[in-house]
């Protein structure tokens, strides 16, 4: 038997984890619609004035982004423990904070990803300001995997109670409040021409310290999910 | 303990077993399932643990695996506790549980290969192994669409590909035709020939000569 | 003493509305608080007195039952 | 060395009746004092030159505020202890003090808008210091919910353990990103109405109304760590005993 | 064997929904607490002048109304589906749309009604202007049945589906627009003080619109999905 | 038809059965499980549907209660077509799945007396039927708090207190201790004999007089 190194089996999960959201190809498809119809229901509900609309555009971008990312959580873990693979990762001969991080990288390449890729058109949808397109861009790719990786420490300690559905958006919408408030504050001071670098310094220094911590929070919390 | 009746029960400091249970209590519900077992499982043995429903044996298994955590005591690989030696005692281990672990949306073919590629085995024979459980034709069929016998074929195929010494099979029986039931046995036999053990719990009789089947019954306990 | 009468008290100069929401709100919940710790820590034993009955009463089942099987058993022997 | 100062209380009888002993005096001492307090706050205190008798909210406000977050500190300490050390009675003081936080800090958070209301004339602003409360309103719901979410009362405390350090850890961050925040797109609200010089008449109710809530809590936690004790040993026979003879005393 | 009447067949199904419900307390507070968190996610990310707020103020509330039930909506036939009970339910001897309607009204009376409830306090979170309070319990009382009737269409048709979370989303939302850009227009025209008896009564047309109409299609869906 | 092997074939014109199907013809995933295949249950009869996994038994049993429509063909419940009086032929069905339609937030007995009121039967019976599948004591336990074959044991426990004359019961004994399956083939024979049909599926050999069972063995169609 040979062992398999770290990388090989990282990159196993992530392609199984790829696989089977490319076989039902909706799964990459309605995180973003989902994100999409969110972000038109606004000019539907607060009325369709472009100056307001600006104006409060990187905050509704921003909003469908964590709610469109915590709808894509339930993907990360449930699935596979309804129907027992997580049991036999969690069994499997690799340290289990590998499999944790494939899992999230995966994750963020289905859902973080495509929301980064759709960002611009809702972004003129909403008017936003055009000294803002990059804040927002940069933001979001920082962002993104932020949510994930703290996402997943939410799933892991939900999944293993039925209905942890909207349990899940409790535990994990609190967490998500400092990435919204500095990646908006950014976009708001780029819409202002002023410079924004420090927002995005403190985004990335907190995309490092989850990239870091979360892993490791995430596989306590599975190992007493499904004790 | 007054009602286990393990017939192999071996001191510690029996070092060839391969696998070793010491003093586990098992509470659940503030029910006690069992108290004080030790068990020690060798290699060639094949273990069927019995008992009513809800005695307790999924319980048992899931912390001779290492899935959950004992009330009080301890598991041992090869003498040493296997908390001390994750990796390498799960390189040893294949568990099977209620939930057989196949994803639906992957064809047969796939999800024995992850399988096989996550324990570091050669995934090239995975179409011919298919043919072992009898899904010749289901390779490329996704596991959703095939009936409640052969979604647990699939997770059965990898006992023919698999190089762990300890099997622990929780009802690996369920849902399987007669033919299929007596193809496991004698790969149970095999394996335990080839210097391995299993442990399974089943409802049914097994057909393996007496001689080979160890057993211990939980007995159900009311309080 | 801050105030000359008792309705002067209860106005508390115009702002009695929330000085008082606030005391009533404050003391509300602290008293649901120390309610429900104190009825949680009552039904917990109530819940452990009720499974000891019920363990007693499961025990006696078991030996009835057991003493029918070993009948039973002799019978098939 | 603190393996071996708590070695003794890390036995749940032991806990149980010590928290037992020392619950009847604080909750004598947090009735005395809280007695005291209020009504010193509410009727020989004197009125705020410029805020009047509004001014009497502070005396409930401050001492929510304080301990709302001092208690989510201790909630978080013991987490920890009880994550690391595998310490059990450590998760069940974390459960029990879960509840008494998220209480005091809806206290807080409804005293503060009451008494918002005639300063600022609203009810609500999205100032750092309120929103960042707001979050640790829903930081403690979130612990309860994982808490009550989980049948295994063990399991439970190790996943809301695990819940409430990754909250501590952003709680300081949540606090600085209101701050800037909200001082970017106004200027900060909460300078406006910087802190009244307090007077010796004013300071001493406060303390004593402190004094009061803080027994109140450490009555109120140890009541609720009895009850966590009891609900994770109940099939441990000196549970039974005590259980089955305090129904009996309470026949005679 | 006696027959159960339809009373009786559709208070046991209600009766049934509401003690599974009231068993794990959280399922009631949690969609409330995620409707709070939502709505409070909002001035965080637009900022905290309350002007603004107070103009978006309905449409943010009732877009947040529309996520809360879209989440709790997987409540009404996805566990039963999971665990048989649906198919069981499908072969009682009483017309399905008795038990369809009962699993509605117990729906609605969960997240519905508790969202109405804290409504007025999240209006004073926004500075919604205080002549709006009485339209947006209006809409609220009147659209929030109509969000659970619709709603139940799209769980029927996804129930079969894995991961059919998303999905679900996508066929629902367009569903509820018609309701939202109503209320809300209801609710700014109070804001006018002017008269919104006519959009009060669209929404109460599309109320007893769904009401006759909806437990049909959701019977005839489920029949669909459990086949 | 050259697989299908129909013990007690009737013509359609035979009233007194209970259920009879006519022509029935399955087609999953573009293979043909069975085809116009013939069938006809009376009273007193206890039939076993057997088969290799995959062979269609699940297809068979689900399209037998109306919960699938077949590709062709038609079910009769006492001479007329159950899409015809749905409530009727419901009021006479008792159907048990894979999945055992248990809630895991309630409790055994709420379970139970939920699915007897559906029926409109007396619920005041409920704690003793359970006492009947080996679950005093957990009559206030939650399922989610209980073994697999307790689980099983709650959907069960519905069969001691129906008074459906069809039973259509797929894989019944799954889980299930040597006790319960004894207990459970007893009670199928006193339905039978008073005036019942049993339709069931197992993969276990039943311990019941052979002259009482028939069978129906479902071949595996490769094509
Ligand atoms: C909903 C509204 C409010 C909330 C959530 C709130 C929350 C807080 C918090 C968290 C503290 C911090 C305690 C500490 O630093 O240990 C505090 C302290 C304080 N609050 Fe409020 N507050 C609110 C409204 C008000 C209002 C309207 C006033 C007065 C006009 C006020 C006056 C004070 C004072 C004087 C302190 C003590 C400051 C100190 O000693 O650091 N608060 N409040
Ligand atoms: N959901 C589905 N979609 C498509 N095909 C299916 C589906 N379920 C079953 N099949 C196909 O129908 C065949 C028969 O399935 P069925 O469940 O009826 O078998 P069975 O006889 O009950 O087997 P088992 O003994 O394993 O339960 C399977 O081989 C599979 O190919
Ligand atoms: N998730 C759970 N939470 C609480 N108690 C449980 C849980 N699962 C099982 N139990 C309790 O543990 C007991 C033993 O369960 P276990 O699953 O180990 O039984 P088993 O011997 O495998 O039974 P079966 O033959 O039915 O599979 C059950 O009777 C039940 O009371
Ligand atoms: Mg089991
Ligand atoms: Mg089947």
């Amino acid at each position: 038997m040979t062992q398999l190194s770290y990388r090989a089996a990282f990159a196993l999960i992530v392609k199984r984890d790829l696989r089977i959201a490319f076989r039902h190809r909706d799964d990459i498809i309605n995180p973003l619609l989902f994100f999409i119809i969110v972000v038109t229901l606004f000019p539907l509900g607060v009325g369709p004035e472009s100056t307001m609309l600006s104006r409060i555009a990187p905050g509704i971008i921003w909003v469908a982004a964590l709610l469109s990312t915590l709808l894509s959580l339930d993907r990360l873990f449930k699935s596979d423990h309804a129907d027992g693979s997580l049991e036999q990762m969690l069994l499997s001969p690799h340290p289990i904070f590998i499999l944790v991080l494939a899992k999230i990288v995966a994750h963020w390449l289905l859902t973080g990803l495509p929301l980064i890729l759709i960002a611009p058109l809702l972004a003129v949808l909403l008017h936003l300001q055009e000294s803002s397109y990059i804040a927002l861009m940069l933001t979001l790719l920082l962002g993104t995997p932020i949510l994930s990786l703290l996402g997943a420490i939410g799933v892991a300690l939900t999944v293993g109670i039925k209905k942890g559905g909207v349990l899940l958006s409790l535990l994990v919408l609190p967490l998500y409040i400092p990435v919204l408030i500095f990646a908006t504050s950014a976009i708001d001071t780029a819409g202002m021409n002023l410079p924004y670098n420090g927002q995005l310094a403190i985004i990335a220094a907190i995309f490092f310290a989850s990239l870091t911590l979360a892993p490791f929070a995430v596989s306590a919390a599975l190992k007493v999910s499904t004790n | 303990m007054s009602n286990l009746n393990i017939e192999n029960k071996a001191t510690s400091t029996n070092n060839n077993s391969l696998l070793s249970a010491h003093n586990l209590t098992c509470i659940r519900e503030e029910r006690v399932l069992f108290e004080d077992l030790n068990l020690s499982i060798f290699p060639g043995d094949i273990l069927q643990i019995e008992g009513p429903n809800g005695a307790g044996k999924t319980s048992l298994m899931r912390i001779l695996a290492g899935l959950s955590q004992p009330y009080d005591g301890d598991i041992q690989f090869q003498g040493k506790s296997i908390t001390d030696q994750r990796e390498l005692f799960h390189q040893n281990l294949l568990y099977l549980g209620h939930l057989p672990g196949v994803k639906d949306e992957l064809t047969a073919q796939e999800n024995l290969a992850f399988n096989l590629a996550l324990h570091g085995l050669d995934t090239s024979t995975a179409e011919s192994t298919l043919t072992e459980v009898n899904l010749l034709g289901f390779e490329d069929a996704l596991a959703s669409h095939l009936s409640a016998g052969q979604h647990r074929r699939i997770a059965l195929s990898r006992l023919w590909q698999s190089q762990a010494k300890i099997w622990i099979l929780d009802e690996p029986f369920t849902a399987i035709d007669k033919l299929g039931v007596e193809k496991l046995e004698q790969l149970f036999l095999q394996h335990a020939d080839n210097g391995g053990c299993v442990i399974l719990t089943t409802h049914q009789d097994l057909s393996l000569p007496a001689e080979r089947v160890k057993k211990v019954s939980l007995a159900y306990r009311f309080y | 003493m801050q105030f000359d009468s008792i309705s002067a008290f209860i106005d508390m100069g115009g702002y009695g509305f929330y000085v008082w929401l606030s005391y009533g709100v404050s003391i509300f919940s602290l008293a649901l608080l120390i309610f429900t710790s104190i009825s949680s820590h009552k039904k917990i034993k109530l819940q452990i007195t009720q499974r000891i009955k019920r363990e007693e009463k499961l025990r006696q089942a078991a030996k009835l039952q057991q003493a029918q099987t070993s009948n039973d058993n002799s019978h098939n022997i | 060395m603190m393996w071996k100062w708590l070695h003794p209380y890390a036995n749940p009888e032991t806990s149980y009746h010590f928290a037992g002993k020392i619950l009847p005096w604080c909750a004598r001492l947090a009735f005395a004092f809280l007695t005291i307090g209020i009504t010193w706050a509410l009727l020989f205190a004197p009125a705020d030159y410029q805020q009047g008798d509004t001014f009497r909210i502070f005396y409930i406000h401050v001492p929510a505020a304080m301990l709302s977050m001092g208690i989510y500190l201790g909630m978080a300490i013991a987490a920890l202890s009880g994550l690391v050390w595998q310490l059990k009675l450590a998760d069940a003081s974390a459960a029990a003090m879960a509840p008494i936080g998220a209480t005091f800090t809806f206290i807080a958070l409804i005293t503060g808008s009451a008494w918002g209301k005639p300063m600022w004339g609203t009810w609500w602003i999205w100032d750092a210091r309120l929103t960042s409360e707001l979050i640790l309103l829903f930081l403690y719901l979130g612990v309860m919910a994982l808490h009550n979410a989980f049948d295994d009362k063990a399991l439970a405390g190790k996943a809301a353990g695990i819940l409430a350090l990754v909250g501590v850890i952003n709680l300081p961050i949540i606090k600085y990103s209101v701050e800037w925040w909200n001082t970017l797109h106004q200027g900060a609200t909460v300078s406006k109405l910087g802190q009244p010089s307090m007077t010796a008449d004013m300071f001493w109710p406060f303390l004593v109304c402190f004094i009061g809530f803080a027994f109140l809590v450490t009555a109120l936690i140890c009541l609720r760590f009895r009850t966590e004790i009891l609900n994770r040993n109940s099939m441990r026979p000196w549970v039974r005993e005590l259980v089955t003879t305090e129904v009996k005393t309470h026949a005679v």
